[in-house]
């Protein structure tokens, strides 16, 4: 069985307005019914434009938000009906590291009292020296100076912040660690060094991983199984490699093909689905399939009325498309002027 | 945008009930009770009995605020326990002054301020920046009894050009219509007199607009330093567009922002804090009144008087909140 | 303002800056200073008080008789006066006055519209209250147009002076018809509110130099007019305007800036730069008198008289002359001032002699005497320009002699007139301005009967205050009261402190009223030149 | 001739109490009409100071700034504000990187865009309004008459940047000079974005000057790359040879930091170690040496001159990485050594 | 090694160390204050009144209370003794020395603009505290109890400051005491919202939601993260309010309200006192005055300035 099990998340936001009492007017349907599933020892990678709902994801599996619905099994428990202390308690299990390094550090502790404070909340190694022991032996995990200690976050740079972040989730030796953007906020040589150290640190520590980000390559680089989300719910999943090389849905196709990659002859000569439109608004979702108003291969039927399943179309290989099959054998052709091919960025 | 309307004033109703029970409450639990400013310092303990069953303070406090409500929702704040007089007339005959008062000064406070501020955060860190902070924080610390005692010295005593007390001069002949004196000579075109008024108005006006002044010119410095800064006065830049599309269209809108938050909130603190500078240039008005009320313990006035300023502070904070919706559309109401 | 100046023609509006608010347009219902201000100048009475003097000369009344047991008071009126509204003056309307003042009720009984009535006239045909005085009114009897006899029940030092209170000016008949019209105030004690023709001009009607015109609350204007069918000397200008300023300093500026022409209450320092600078700063006679008072009930040391004897040697009281006072005060050594008649050249004095001071405080037992010390705050009065100065200067006397002072400042109104007249406050400093000219008017308000400001029961002096009190005989009573006063300064209930005159101040172009130490201006003798 | 030559653009920051900031350092590239030309580098090493130079829009005090940028044969330094001024946005435009926080919140879309066409081309009224519509189709906006009516936090992302380059190219700029377009844009859009790029350059020949730190996004749109390190060119090539054979260290290490989606997945990458850190002199020698793996003794024998070979292709360095030594030196480049900084820290923290 | 390496890694150390902020927050805050001419200027003159109410007594040449030159006013005519040596300022009113009562005064005045401070400021940051604490992190309930206190706070405002204080004073009596708590409970409100809204904003930030992550108690997340987080810009307003204060104070005794004490003058009750000699001696009124504008400056400038270094956007 699986360490993680995420069945048909709903975390909805209520919109709120009123009179003289707010009263509920709608809902912002962030995480619309997602099924996942993570290996103990495996990286889970998820990926979807901005606003489509993957961190508030990743904070309902943490109970960070407030679950709609569902249920999130975390090693037999489900952390979604889990309350107060119970859920504190629990809370060490599972860590998160953040997208903006800064930020998510309080400026005004230093790195000692960062890294502790994990551990006095859950009575962890109450001895003082063991304690700090314990911290520097994290801090040297994370490649950290042990005289980081006593130093605040605004005295290091980006990739070291980051470290420290990653540093506060291991401390409490988690079982997952959820990293939401964990390199987003990175330079590119920086953005190396983490993902390098999340990969070293899940081969020692065997570590669970569920990394979301919205740049495919990197986690396509570090995750064995992806899910694409497309405005709260998951379109394809599949293991990264198989991912690659065949992706089954039209969203995850355009995706793919529009990550730039640092190689001119690649670039020249491969072939673009474009997208037309923006994101539509998660407050107001399309009805049917969520990507039909910008699918390329959008049909009459099926396509705006019935929200497609995520259903099984190979080894892991999962898909949420009425037209998977049909697109795959090529029986269905996109629009015309949403592909582009090598040539048009031959101009030069 | 009218539902908006609506619910703001809608929810005017749980502030001032909860306001009217807390002054309720809290007027009566001052040492001596209503019924020490009505009686004579000989009353004997049974004529202030006698009094205080009239008054139907024996009663217990809830029926007493039931009664209190009952009024209040007929708009009958009572009579003044000094002068005898209907609350609600006291007001109509003094607040006009105080709020024409307020108006003016607010204006010279607005007209004055907010270009002042522009310069200062344009010429940022140079000499007439410092002045300017400098002169503002004058315009904060000096007393208005001294600023108005100054102001009358040198203009209307030494140089005679303004008068030093009134609202008006005693000769001229004015109808009256609203008691809004400028407003007054307009409706009945007797523009002399409207001259005359507003004549009367600046010194005093002057006087009180100091401190808002002041503030505003803080803001609006603080507030264009910050926009200078954003990218999208860079992108203007950036099209060529003339300095002054640049500084009109681009900087001083967006810095009015927040200057036209505190605005509101300046001018609901002017009008209950221009008790010193009307007494001062002998204006009339709200000010010494409620002064008087409040050292004879006039609760009706004084309870008249808070719920009338926490409503006109509601109203201008809807005033601000629209003004704002217009200004800035990222908050326009529907 | 510069345009009416320059004018010349004597259809001119005077200013004159007031220090508060007139209460009511009928001075019946009035029991202070500036509603009597504006209505003196509209109303007039049987007698008044010399110009510029106390001695009390006829007015609407040429002349009058007072019979040996001075029960009853003949008034000969005088002829071819008209009330403002047109209706006739004679023995009819006077008689009218009388009897509605005796006859009212209700609300009108309370101390609070006919404080004056009672304490003149004392009580009503039908007293509604056990607390108001029994009636001292008899009747008023029309002999003829022009001769009126009023009758008492028993004789009062009161009178004559009663019939020169601006409480008990004549109205005009048609007008008293038009306020009994009226509903009576309404409310409780305290809380009344005033009949509305004693609000608005237009109704109330006298006899006097001006009529009454406007009264604008907001601004805080009361406009009155020449009436130019006066029997009299008419008034010198066409429009008197009574402004409220209660800032001293915005008084002063407005004087100086032309905007208004005169103002009352010149502050004492005030006083000789306005005369430099060209300004006339007439000075009243002085009428009043500001004293320390001592309460022997909360500080029972203050019951020994070694202890009060030697707080009165402690005190410099020429000191707070010279430096507070404006000129012409001067320090006072009984209770009422050498202007009224009945002062005393012969009472004890106690001079400032800080030695015999402590002396005395040792011999009372008091050399570590601690006493509260009360003041009031935020006020200035005619006889005490500004309380907290002079609290700071006797507080110094009396600490300079071993007395542990505490001050206890307090706003003027109500609390510190509630404190100390309750008796709560050890010593304190206050003071009277008289209404009239008879000695009765200061030393009989604070010492016939027990007060709680005092603290003392004299059963000698309370008798003697009595039968002073119903001495019909001027002459006979002037001599009891210098007797009185060598009483009460033998047995110092309190240290009458120091004398000062009000001054007032005029721009340089007005020819100003006669000054009169009762603050009893008459502002028809006022004129541009 | 090319349209603009930037010759040794130098920028410095000098606020008092403060050691100067020598943001750009000795900067030179060129740009003919019709030529796309990239400027990459990590955060804070100049990209948008240089691009800011250019039109100048950096502040008057505290900034020096020196070299020469003649655009058309005019040096766009030392010209008097008043013509740079009728130049910004007619001659040349800029797109920046943040749409939203580029564009006047409280302006609508439409006027926006006609203050370009009322104050470079004269237009008024109705015709500047169908001008702006006309612009707002052309970028890719659907419905544009409605859209010039609305705010821009009404727009998405992707059209806010649509409308910011529809104000840009407004007056047909010659130079266009695009700062981080796309950065804060999902990759979807950032494709929609490239491709409007693309289509404007070819259809109205404009010099575009495109600034990013993403080496994906030049690979497919640029013609000529200016790598860039600590204020100054470290290496320029055409786009090929530069993906091909990158010389310089930096580059090589960039290259090796990106994770690609097309590589075979289990590649370790292999990340330039440190980071780069705002004021580090080339005076002393080559600023990438504490961080290079590939360093000598010679690197720190003074700045090192930036090299010409016959190709075209430019490099500042004394060791270059030549074609089969890449991969050596990725590889050193990734043994665990503690980075430098952290060294040195390290003693400073226990002081 | 060679001579070259060793100068790569003295580059490097160089080049890190310049860059080390090497404290905390505040200390920067400091060091980027300390190059502010205006905060210095701010800070010296708050320093030196300081210094002069801490050494006063020793300062004052003459005792502020006494009387000793009443003998030379005369009253009747406007004259009070000038500045001349020995009384370097003149005298007052009641012949005491000015320049000692100066002195003597500031101490109140410090005083009671400190302690109205941190009266409003304590209070504010309590009920400020509570409703931000309950809004960010008790969901639901917690926005009921934010809106409840936010009313009371909207009501406070409402409330003129001039009754506040009356009524203040029909309670505590006249005096210094009655000053403070009228001055300081007008403070209230201010704080209260600023530390609101301060707290909303930190409640809001990654860091507190990795807190939560990590299993800390909510409690502990509001003391230990979001409250010394969003206390800069209370801080800041602590010290313009400390202006402000001194300013409020004087116009409270200035209505008589300050309970004047001859042996612990007070500038706003010398300000007061003055009044009567405006037109005569004004510089009875000018002394106190400038002596408040200039301590009000001062902190003024320093709170600006603090604002100014502790804001997030000029910090890089
Ligand atoms: N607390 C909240 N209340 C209301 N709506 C929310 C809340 N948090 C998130 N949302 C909305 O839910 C949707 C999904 O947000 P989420 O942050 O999960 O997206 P994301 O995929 O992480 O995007 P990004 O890549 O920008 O981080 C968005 O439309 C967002 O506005
Ligand atoms: N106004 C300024 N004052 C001082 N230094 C500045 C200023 N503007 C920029 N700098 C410095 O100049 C250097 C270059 O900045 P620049 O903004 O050009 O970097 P960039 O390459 O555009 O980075 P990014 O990718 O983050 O946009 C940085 O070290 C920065 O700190
Ligand atoms: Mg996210
Ligand atoms: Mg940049
Ligand atoms: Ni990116």
């Amino acid at each position: 069985m699986s360490l993680l099990s995420v069945r048909d998340l709903k975390v909805h936001f209520p919109i709120k307005r009123g009179v003289l009492f707010d009263r509920t007017i709608g809902h912002v349907y962030a995480v619309d019914g997602v099924s996942l599933d993570v290996e103990r020892g495996g990286t889970y990678g998820l990926v979807g434009e901005s606003g489509c709902g993957k961190s508030t994801l990743g904070r309902a599996v943490l109970r960070l938000v407030d679950v709609t619905s569902g249920s999130v099994e975390f090693d037999g428990k489900d952390l979604a009906t889990l309350k107060g202390e119970p859920l504190r308690k629990e809370r060490s299990r599972l860590q998160m590291v953040f997208q903006d390094p800064m930020s998510s550090l309080d400026p005004r502790q230093n790195v000692e009292s960062i890294l502790s404070e994990g551990l006095a909340a859950h009575g962890m190694i109450g001895d003082r020296k063991a304690r700090r022991a314990h911290i520097q032996q994290t801090l040297d995990a994370v490649g950290l100076p042990r005289g980081a200690l006593s130093r605040y976050p605004h005295e290091f740079s980006g990739g070291q912040r980051q470290r420290i972040g990653i540093a506060r989730a291991l401390v409490l030796k988690p079982d997952v660690i959820i990293a939401d953007e964990p390199v987003s906020a990175l330079d590119v040589s920086v953005q190396a060094q983490v993902i390098n150290l999340l990969e070293e640190l899940q081969n020692d520590l065997g570590l669970t991983y569920l990394v979301i980000a919205h740049d495919l390559a990197v986690v396509r680089h570090i995750s064995d199984t992806i899910g694409v989300m497309y405005l709260g719910g998951i379109v394809e999943e599949a293991p990264s490699d198989v991912l690659y090389v065949s992706p089954r849905h039209p969203y995850t196709k355009a995706l793919m093909s529009a990550v730039p990659v640092p190689d001119p002859e690649v670039e020249d000569s491969r072939e673009r689905v474009l997208l037309k439109g923006d994101l539509p608004s998660p407050a107001n979702p399309p009805t049917g399939c969520r990507f039909h108003t910008r699918c390329p291969w959008r049909q009459e039927t099926r396509c705006d009325t019935e929200r497609p399943e995520l259903t099984l179309v190979g080894d892991g290989h999962k898909v949420a498309c009425h037209w998977a099959a049909e697109i795959e054998a090529g029986e269905i052709q996109p629009k015309s002027d949403a592909v582009v091919g090598a040539t048009t960025a031959e101009v030069a | 945008m009218l539902r908006y309307i609506v619910r703001r004033l809608l929810q005017l109703v749980p502030t001032l009930f909860g306001l009217s029970i807390l002054l309720f409450a809290w007027l009566h639990s001052l040492p001596g009770g209503p019924e020490a400013a009505m009686l004579d310092v000989r009353a004997t303990d049974a004529k202030r009995a006698e009094v205080r069953a009239a008054l139907g303070l024996d009663e217990p406090l809830i029926v007493q605020y039931g009664r209190f409500m009952k009024r209040l929702v007929r708009f009958d704040l009572g009579d003044s326990f000094t002068t005898g007089t209907p609350v609600m007339e006291e007001f109509g005959r003094r607040f006009p002054a105080t709020v024409e008062l307020t108006v003016v000064a607010m204006i010279i406070a607005i007209c004055a301020g907010i270009p002042l501020g522009y310069l200062a955060a344009r010429r940022h860190g140079r000499i007439f920046d410092g002045l300017t902070v400098t002169g503002s924080l004058l315009g904060i610390c000096i007393p208005i009894f001294f600023l108005g005692f100054i102001l009358k010295a040198i203009f209307a005593v030494k140089l005679g050009w303004f008068p030093s007390l009134g609202r008006q001069d005693v000769d001229v002949n004015a109808t009256r219509v609203t008691e809004f004196y400028v407003l007054d000579g307009i409706l009945t075109q007797e523009w002399d007199a409207s001259l005359n008024a507003l004549w009367h108005l600046i010194l005093p006006a002057i006087a009180l607009a100091s401190i808002p002044f002041a503030i505003i010119v803080r803001m609006t410095r603080a507030s264009v330093l910050e926009v200078l800064g954003e990218d999208y006065v860079r992108t203007a830049e950036a099209k060529g567009l003339r300095e002054n599309t640049v500084r009109g269209r681009h900087v001083l809108r967006n810095a009015m922002l927040p200057v036209v938050t505190s605005i509101g909130l300046l001018t609901g603190g002017l009008l209950s804090g221009a008790v010193l500078t009307e007494t001062v240039f002998v204006f009339g008005g709200i000010g010494s009144f409620l002064a008087t009320a409040i050292s004879n313990r006039d609760y009706p006035v004084l309870m008249g008087f808070i719920m009338i300023i926490a409503v006109i502070y509601v109203l201008i904070n809807l005033a601000v909140d629209l003004s704002y919706s217009v200004l800035d559309p990222r908050v326009r109401v529907r | 303002d510069s345009d009416r100046d320059e004018s010349g023609s004597d259809d001119q509006t005077f200013v004159f800056g007031a220090p508060g608010d007139p209460k009511s347009l009928d001075p019946s219902l009035a029991t202070d200073g500036e509603t009597f201000r504006v209505t003196r100048q509209v109303f007039e009475t049987l007698l008044e008080h010399e110009p510029g003097g106390t001695k009390i000369v006829p007015a609407l009344a040429e002349s009058y008789q007072q019979s040996p047991d001075g029960l009853k008071w003949d008034f000969k009126l005088r002829s071819g006066v008209t009330f403002h509204d047109g209706e006739a003056f004679n023995a009819a309307a006077v008689c009218k006055n009388f009897e509605r003042w005796y006859n009212w009720s209700g609300t009108y009984q309370s101390t609070n519209f006919s404080g004056y009535w009672q304490e003149l006239m004392g009580g009503f045909a039908k007293n509604e209250s056990k607390e108001t005085p029994a009636a001292n009114f008899k009747s008023c009897t029309p002999n003829g147009d022009l001769d009126v006899t009023i009758e008492v029940n028993k004789y009062s030092a009161t009178l004559p002076g009663a019939f020169t209170h601006a409480a008990m000016a004549l109205h005009s008949p048609k007008s008293i018809d038009a306020y009994a019209a009226e509903p009576p105030p309404t409310g409780q004690e305290g809380s009344f509110t005033y009949p509305q023709y004693s609000q608005t001009a237009g109704t109330v009607a006298g006899t006097g130099p001006f009529k009454l015109t406007n009264w604008d609350k907001g601004a805080q204007q009361v406009t009155l007019e020449r009436n130019d069918n006066y029997y009299g000397t008419k008034a010198g200008v066409q429009k008197l305007v009574f402004q409220t300023i209660k800032d001293a300093n915005a008084g002063r500026q407005a004087l100086e800036a032309g905007d208004i022409d005169g103002y009352d209450l010149v502050a004492p320092s005030d006083v000789k730069p306005l005369q430099d600078a060209g300004y006339q700063v007439p000075t009243r006679g002085v009428f009043n008198l500001l004293y320390l008072g001592m309460q022997q009930e909360t500080e029972p040391l203050l019951a020994k008289k070694e202890v009060r004897e030697a707080i009165a040697h402690a005190i410099d009281k020429q000191s707070i002359v010279n430096s507070k006072l404006p000129p012409g005060a001067v320090a006072a050594n009984q209770f009422m001032p050498d202007t009224v008649e009945g002062y005393s050249d012969s009472v004890p004095e106690y001079a400032y002699d800080p030695d015999v001071a402590k002396e005395k405080l040792k011999a009372g037992g008091a050399e570590n005497l601690s006493i509260d010390f009360c003041y009031p705050t935020e006020v200035s009065r005619p006889y005490m320009p500004s309380p907290p100065d002079i609290f700071e200067i006797l507080k110094a006397n009396l600490q300079a002699v071993g007395i542990t002072v505490n001050d206890k400042p307090m706003k003027w109104a109500p609390d510190y007139l509630d404190a100390t007249d309750a008796g709560k406050c050890p010593l304190y400093i206050i003071g009277w301005t008289g209404d009239y000219n008879e000695a009765f008017n200061f030393i009989g308000t604070w010492f016939s009967v027990y007060d709680s400001g005092w603290g003392f029961k004299d059963e000698k002096l309370f008798a003697d205050m009595a039968a002073v009190s119903a001495e019909p005989d001027q002459a006979k009573r002037v001599e009891m009261y210098k007797a009185l006063n060598n009483q009460i300064m033998e047995f110092l209930p309190g240290v009458p402190l120091t004398s000062s005159p009000p001054s007032m101040a005029f721009a340089k172009n007005v020819k100003p009223p006669t000054t009169s130490p009762l603050t009893q201006e008459n502002f028809a003798e006022v004129s541009f030149t | 001739m090319a349209l603009l030559e930037v010759e040794d653009l130098a920028v410095t920051f000098q606020r008092k109490g403060t050691a100067p900031v020598h943001a750009v350092d000795g900067v030179s590239f060129t740009v003919a009409e019709g030529q796309v030309v990239g400027l990459v580098g990590e955060s804070g090493c100049g990209k948008s100071v240089t691009s800011l130079a250019l039109m100048g829009l950096l502040a008057k005090r505290g900034v020096k700034v020196g070299g020469k940028a003649l655009f058309d044969g005019n040096d766009l330094l030392t010209m008097p504000g008043s013509t740079l001024r009728d130049m910004r946005g007619s001659e040349m435009a800029m797109i920046f990187q943040d749409p939203l926080s580029s564009l006047n919140p409280v302006i609508p879309i439409g006027l926006q865009v006609t203050e370009v066409l009322k104050r470079h081309r004269g237009m008024k009224g109705e015709p500047a309004e169908k001008e702006a519509a006309d612009l707002l189709d052309r970028v890719g906006i659907p419905d544009p008459r409605r859209r010039l009516k609305e705010y821009p936090h009404q727009l998405s992302g992707g059209m806010r940047q649509r409308a910011l380059i529809a104000m840009a190219v407004a007056c047909r700029p010659r130079l266009l000079i695009a700062d981080e377009p796309t950065t804060a844009l999902d990759v979807t859009i950032q494709a929609q974005i490239l491709e409007l790029l693309k289509e404007l350059v070819a259809q109205q020949g404009t010099a575009l000057i495109m600034i990013t730190h993403d080496l994906g996004v030049v690979a497919g749109l640029c013609d000529e790359i200016n790598v860039m390190y600590a204020g100054r060119v470290v290496e320029g090539a055409a786009r090929r040879p530069l993906f091909a054979s990158p010389t310089h260290p930096y580059s090589v290490g960039l290259l090796g930091s990106i994770p690609r989606l097309d590589a075979p997945r289990g590649e370790k990458l292999k990340p330039i170690p440190g980071s780069v850190r705002d004021n580090i002199a080339w005076a002393d020698g080559c600023a990438f040496a504490p961080r290079c793996a590939h360093r000598t003794d010679e690197c720190l024998d003074g700045p090192p001159a930036l090299v010409q070979t016959y190709t075209g292709h430019a490099y500042r360095c004394v060791n270059p990485v030549t074609g089969d030594e890449v991969e050596a030196v990725t590889a050193a480049a990734t043994l665990p050594a503690p980075s430098i900084v952290d060294a040195t820290t390290d003693s400073d923290g226990e002081a | 090694m060679s001579a070259k390496t060793d100068r790569i890694d003295r580059l490097a150390e160089l080049t890190a160390r310049k860059d080390e902020g090497g404290h905390g927050l505040w200390y920067e805050a400091f060091r980027r204050l300390r190059r502010n001419p205006l905060a210095m200027t701010g800070a010296v003159i708050i320093l030196l009144f300081v210094l002069i109410a801490i050494l006063a007594p020793w300062l004052a040449p003459h005792d502020p209370a006494a009387q000793t030159w009443l003998g030379e006013i005369r009253g009747a005519e406007g004259f009070i003794p000038g500045p001349r040596s020995g009384n370097w300022l003149g005298v007052d009113g009641l012949g005491r020395d000015e320049l000692s009562r100066l002195i003597i005064g500031s101490r109140q005045s410090l005083l009671v603009g400190v302690v109205a401070t941190l009266l409003g400021f304590t209070a504010g940051a309590i009920l400020g505290g509570l409703s931000g604490a309950f809004l960010g992190m008790f969901g639901k309930a917690g926005r009921w109890v934010d809106s409840i206190l936010m009313r009371f706070n909207d009501m406070a405002l409402a409330v003129p400051s001039l009754l506040l204080a009356i009524s203040v004073a029909t309670i505590l009596g006249q005096g210094l005491v009655t000053v403070m708590i009228a001055v300081g409970v007008t403070q209230i409100p201010v704080f209260a919202r600023l530390l609101r809204g301060s707290m909303l904003a930190q409640s809001h930030s990654d860091y507190v939601l990795a807190s939560t992550a990590l299993g800390v108690r909510k409690r502990r997340i509001v003391l230990n993260h979001i409250l010394p987080n969003s206390m800069s810009p209370v801080l800041v307003q602590a010290t313009l309010s400390l202006a402000t204060a001194i300013i409020e104070a004087a116009g409270l005794s200035f209505l008589g309200l300050g309970g004047a004490n001859a042996a612990n003058p007070e500038w706003g009750v010398m300000l007061a006192d003055s009044q009567q000699y405006l037109a005569t001696n004004l510089r009875l009124a000018v002394y106190p005055a400038v002596a408040i504008i200039i301590t009000a400056l001062g902190f003024t400038l320093l709170g600006e300035a603090m604002r100014e270094a502790l804001d997030p956007k000029l910090r890089k």
